[in-house]
């Protein structure tokens, strides 16, 4: 561990707004005024927080339908972010995106993309600007293990190892692709094989501890800025709620759930960790708490009492000009 | 007859068929309902729709067959089990998805029967979702089957009624020809009389909603039934509006269309596409070269702009054609007079 | 000025402004000529068709890329790219191929600016080949572009000249949107004069091949080309024909052909592609709308028919449309009396 | 090597026959009267035969764009062949396909495909088929060295490996993807480890020697039709010739193509290892030429003078009945 105190606060208050920022998302998509569908990124927050912790806004990130934690971790503002969820019109798309399509190019953020398998072609563009321009950026891809089984994922990788792109594939293996489990999906023995197949490092590592994630990360930052080309890394964490907000996971088993929540909740797992070793004090983590409970709730309250788009903007910005 | 919802039309569609024809296979995402993980092998879901709930239980894994997501696969498997023996369904989730499979219908699947010359078609049936309405935003909600009405070698079919939707399904699965089955997500809920027993009809056969002498009105699927509530709107007013249910757009029923022209003079054509290059379009350039003569009136295009599909709950409003704006724009041509 | 053909005037347009702009790149299969294998560094061919011929060897293996056959990555890495700095010019090397790689084009590139809410487009150019001619049969000759014209958010070019070729393939990468840069196979060896510098054409204005009076033909691409050829047998026989080549289709220059229509009173479009909602379709309905007053004859469409394009060669040239036909065709509607 | 002597001539016929019609087409092709494009098989004779030899017409196949020698394989006659690549109106696919469509249900072969990758999916789909209608028949794709970088490739074999299903991707690594050379285009140490790491069997052997070839496909397809699920293998072949005929291979040293011709050449292999151990006398090898020559001369003349299709077929043929 080489974290400064700061690095571990900054870690646990991006985690704590990523837990905070879905579970208010579930209880107000459970009021039934919620546009569209929401994924929910709880119990995988780890994984986002320790990738893009080595990141800064000139590294771009490609991410997936369950964007919300990466777009919090890669630094953009919940209050953009309500806003666009609930499609409104200073939300960070204008509320045109809406959940599954937010970005935030001034953070590096790529975009969520409703398309599975519909980002890692991307983020290797973002890698190849990146080394054509030589400004020492890299890229990352998020990838669901579901969205492992899509050809355009293994046609980025490979293309990325013949062009040695500064980009790092990170899987989130989070049990299942829908209703889906991996155990059934994926016909190699895990992801890791296939990405290793592929001519690159593969590593994995427990999703739901963020100094793993965080430690190899590291590694394959340092890697892709020194020219070295990518990595690929799997994190495993299961995920707390159904695919969507309102999903009654018939295809999952009551106690694999609650098994989680007690033993593999990435932000205690963090905490205790922390305080074993007594780098931050209880109060700490009590004050970010009512930190980020507050930020959350005025965003969400921001969000609700915001006006939705003018209507004559429905057909602005298909083109610059046309 | 039993009353049912047009998604319990399509389950019972695939059902009844599934009994009378071994070699029908179902093949996609969830199709099962999941299959994998922890729940075990207890009642599955069938889809994130439930539009395939029971089909698992009663035909088991070899005929309901849940994949990975890999829709290239899908598709070309489907080609290709169609091609040695079986006549696969297989299910595009969201048919914005198509860009990721595409060369293995339009490619390989549609084009089987012309290149290989007439030695088989692909007898295949892709389900898939159409549609906006539910604020899924620009990937999740279009209706791209002008795309697929272009390509020689697909049928394309387009329901919009319980009744309708079966037995065009089950016409599909019978079919020597590959379809692509669109099915609207708002229309899931609607009701209709439903047969129990299995039935077809025929493709290329339009369905008059109502019948009607100053307009002729063509409402493409989920637009059919906001035509008929624009055409009751209108008798009001003292226009009398034949709409028209296509409920096939390849092959396409012109005649049903030109006679009604022939009748009225005035055309509008509603589409949720976006209007270049769509379905709209293409009816109204075959009028305005088949039936010239009887046109009274420019012929109007009622259709999404040239936009993506937004996310906002407003503004995905104002995208999809009102029954607002088909009274507004009939009422224009209806009142058109020419200037000779 | 230079004599050259519209092969030499495309790689001119690469070469030219790769000079002048450092964030151009070129990436695709074989655009260098083919890295690895026993031939060493020497001379590079530059693409099957040669038309990235000395591009390699002028800008090197950072801007010229080669890439393994996989044209998502190559799109969606294009489309990255351009959202992060660079100007990508991406080679499908034929359009046919889009089926494997079109969500990249569709779903991503095409919506960035619309669904990010304007924080940037996708300014990336996606250079094609189109076409049939060569009997390269049914999944190398298609004329594809209705399917890119469909798509808000994307630009689709198609030049029938040397000089239009140079100066749209410019302003495509100057552009700050994604264009589909259109190259039919069968113009290659066409020649013209061409500046030597950096020049570039507007979007959305059709450049009119030659004026007449009796009926406005516009000629998609090559079409354009018969279309010229047909206007002077026809002039002969005293029919005076506007032949129009509207350059790019999205967007399209209606004006230009609907100011051509009040004159002549008479359309025919001739169009490569397959027919239902095809661009000659699109053309027509708007036609049957705006200018509906103006129209004195049926609107004649001519275009392949709805077949997938066939090996043999008297197949194939009786699929593409011909002098022959867009002159009987033409004549038909130049004699058209009105029943009225 | 457990073949009998009728098999030992029955694979020299076949990979003669390829050589011969191939060799034709060149010198045809170059006269400048055949429609389209042509690519020979030249040099990967042993790849076809040795994998076909273990299937009968009820086992499909999925071709390629180079896919004479596959179709010859799998038992096409090269008369119907031959009028198809001329686009003759009593052609395989009735002059509509041409060379990079021919195709031959009734013997299983499922068409070339001028798709790269567009036909692994379709072999699967006939794999799938035998599977469910339990027809103990297998299916077998045949993939380039280049189109082993499409999505398609890789989404088919996790389809594959999930459903257990029979089929073999038999991979014809030639060098060359075009003009692109397989050390620049695959990413990885070799096509192999990519397979692997899918989860299934992947071996690679000599495409030159059709007893090794021979060999491994045995045991694929044992595994295949006793329902343990696909394998892949690596064929190892240099083409002979360009890409496609007309090709001046600028990308390609002079040296490489003599020195194939010279110790490579599959079919001099195959005679020599049969001769020493004597299983076939060399007067029996020149039976078989002289047949061949005159079978290929035959059906090429056949093709020339006879008519093309009829404009009538044009439009029909689409559909079944629209
Ligand atoms: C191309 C495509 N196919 C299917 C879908 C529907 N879909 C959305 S999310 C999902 C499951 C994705 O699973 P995974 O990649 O594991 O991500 P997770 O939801 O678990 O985060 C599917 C099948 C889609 N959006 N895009
Ligand atoms: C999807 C697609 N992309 C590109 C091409 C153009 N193309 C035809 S053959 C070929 C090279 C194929 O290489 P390989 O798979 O090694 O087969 P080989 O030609 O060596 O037999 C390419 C790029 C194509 N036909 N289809
Ligand atoms: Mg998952
Ligand atoms: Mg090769």
């Amino acid at each position: 561990m080489q974290l400064s105190r700061d690095d571990l606060r900054e870690a646990y208050t991006t985690m704590k707004r990523i837990r905070v920022f879905e579970e208010r998302m579930r209880t107000e998509f459970q009021k039934g005024e919620m546009p569209g569908f929401v994924h929910l990124y709880c119990g995988q927050e780890a994984i986002a927080t320790g990738v893009c912790m080595h990141l800064s806004n000139t590294d771009n990130i490609g991410s997936t339908h369950r964007g919300h934690g990466h777009c919090i971790a890669k630094g953009c503002d919940v209050k953009d972010m309500a806003l666009e969820i609930y499609c409104r019109e200073d939300g960070l798309c204008k509320g045109k995106g809406g959940s599954m399509h937010i970005a935030d190019l001034s953070k590096g953020m790529l975009g969520a993309n409703a398309i599975v398998g519909g980002s890692p072609p991307l983020a290797v563009g973002a890698a190849l600007a990146a080394k054509t321009l030589k400004n020492k950026a890299v890229a990352v891809a998020f990838i669901g293990d579901g969205a492992s089984n899509q050809g355009t994922v293994f046609e980025a990788m490979n293309l990325a190892v013949v062009l040695k792109l500064p980009v790092i594939f990170v899987y989130e293996n989070n049990g299942y692709a829908e209703f889906t489990g991996i155990d059934y999906h994926c016909g190699a023995v895990d992801i890791t094989t296939r990405s290793s197949g592929f001519g690159m490092p593969a590593v994995k590592v427990d999703g739901t501890d963020f100094f793993a994630v965080h430690d190899v990360m590291r590694e394959a930052v340092e890697r892709a800025r020194s020219g070295d080309g990518p990595t690929s890394i799997e994190c495993e964490a299961l995920r707390w709620y159904g695919h969507y907000e309102g999903d009654p996971q018939a295809y999952r088993s009551k106690t694999e759930v609650k098994e989680i929540k007690a033993n593999k909740d990435p932000l205690e797992i963090f905490k205790q960790k922390v305080l074993e070793k007594e780098l931050m004090e209880n109060v700490e983590f009590e004050e970010i708490n009512s930190l980020i409970e507050k930020e959350v709730d005025d965003a969400i309250k921001l969000a609700l009492n915001s006006p939705l788009p003018p209507l004559s903007s429905l057909e602005e910005n298909v083109y610059e000009s046309y | 007859m039993t009353k049912m919802t047009l998604r319990e039309a399509i389950t019972d569609a695939m059902r009844v068929e599934m009994r009378l024809d071994p070699n029908v296979i179902l093949l996609g995402e969830d199709v099962a309902g999941g299959r994998g993980g922890s729940g075990g092998e207890g009642e599955k879901s069938g889809g994130v729709m439930g539009l395939t709930a029971g089909l698992y239980t009663e035909f088991g894994a070899e005929r309901i067959i849940d994949t990975p997501i890999s829709e290239s696969a899908i598709m070309g498997a489907a080609a290709g089990a169609s091609l040695t023996g079986l006549r696969p369904i297989a299910e595009l989730m969201f048919a914005d998805f198509f860009g990721v499979c595409f060369d293995q219908i339009y490619n390989q699947a549609a084009k089987f029967r012309y290149m290989f010359g007439n030695q088989k078609g692909a007898p295949m049936v892709i389900r898939t979702m159409i549609g906006a309405g539910v604020g899924a935003g620009p990937q999740h909600s279009q209706a791209v089957y002008p795309i697929f009405a272009h390509i020689p070698g697909l049928k394309v079919v387009v329901p919009t009624t319980p009744y309708d939707a079966k037995g065009l399904l089950i016409q599909a699965i019978r079919d020597n020809d590959p379809v692509i089955f669109c099915e609207h997500k708002m229309l899931f809920a609607e009701e209709g009389e439903v047969p129990d027993e299995a039935y077809t009809i025929e493709f290329g056969k339009a369905r008059v909603v109502c019948e009607g002498n100053d307009v002729t009105v063509v409402g493409i699927g989920r637009m059919a039934l906001l035509a008929e509530k624009a055409a009751v709107i209108l008798s009001k007013e003292g226009i009398s509006v034949e709409v028209i249910d296509p409920r096939t757009l390849s092959p396409f029923d012109m005649d049903t269309v030109l006679d009604s022209i022939e009748k009225t003079g005035r055309l509008a054509v509603v589409d949720e596409s976006t209007p270049i290059c769509s379905y709209a379009s293409e009816i109204a350039s075959i009028a305005a070269s088949e039936a010239f003569s009887s046109l009274r009136a420019p012929i109007c295009k009622i259709t999404a702009p040239h936009t993506p599909v937004p996310a906002a709950p407003n503004l995905e409003a104002a995208y999809v054609p009102s029954v607002e704006r088909i009274v507004a724009e009939v009422r224009k041509i209806s009142n058109y007079k020419s200037k000779i």
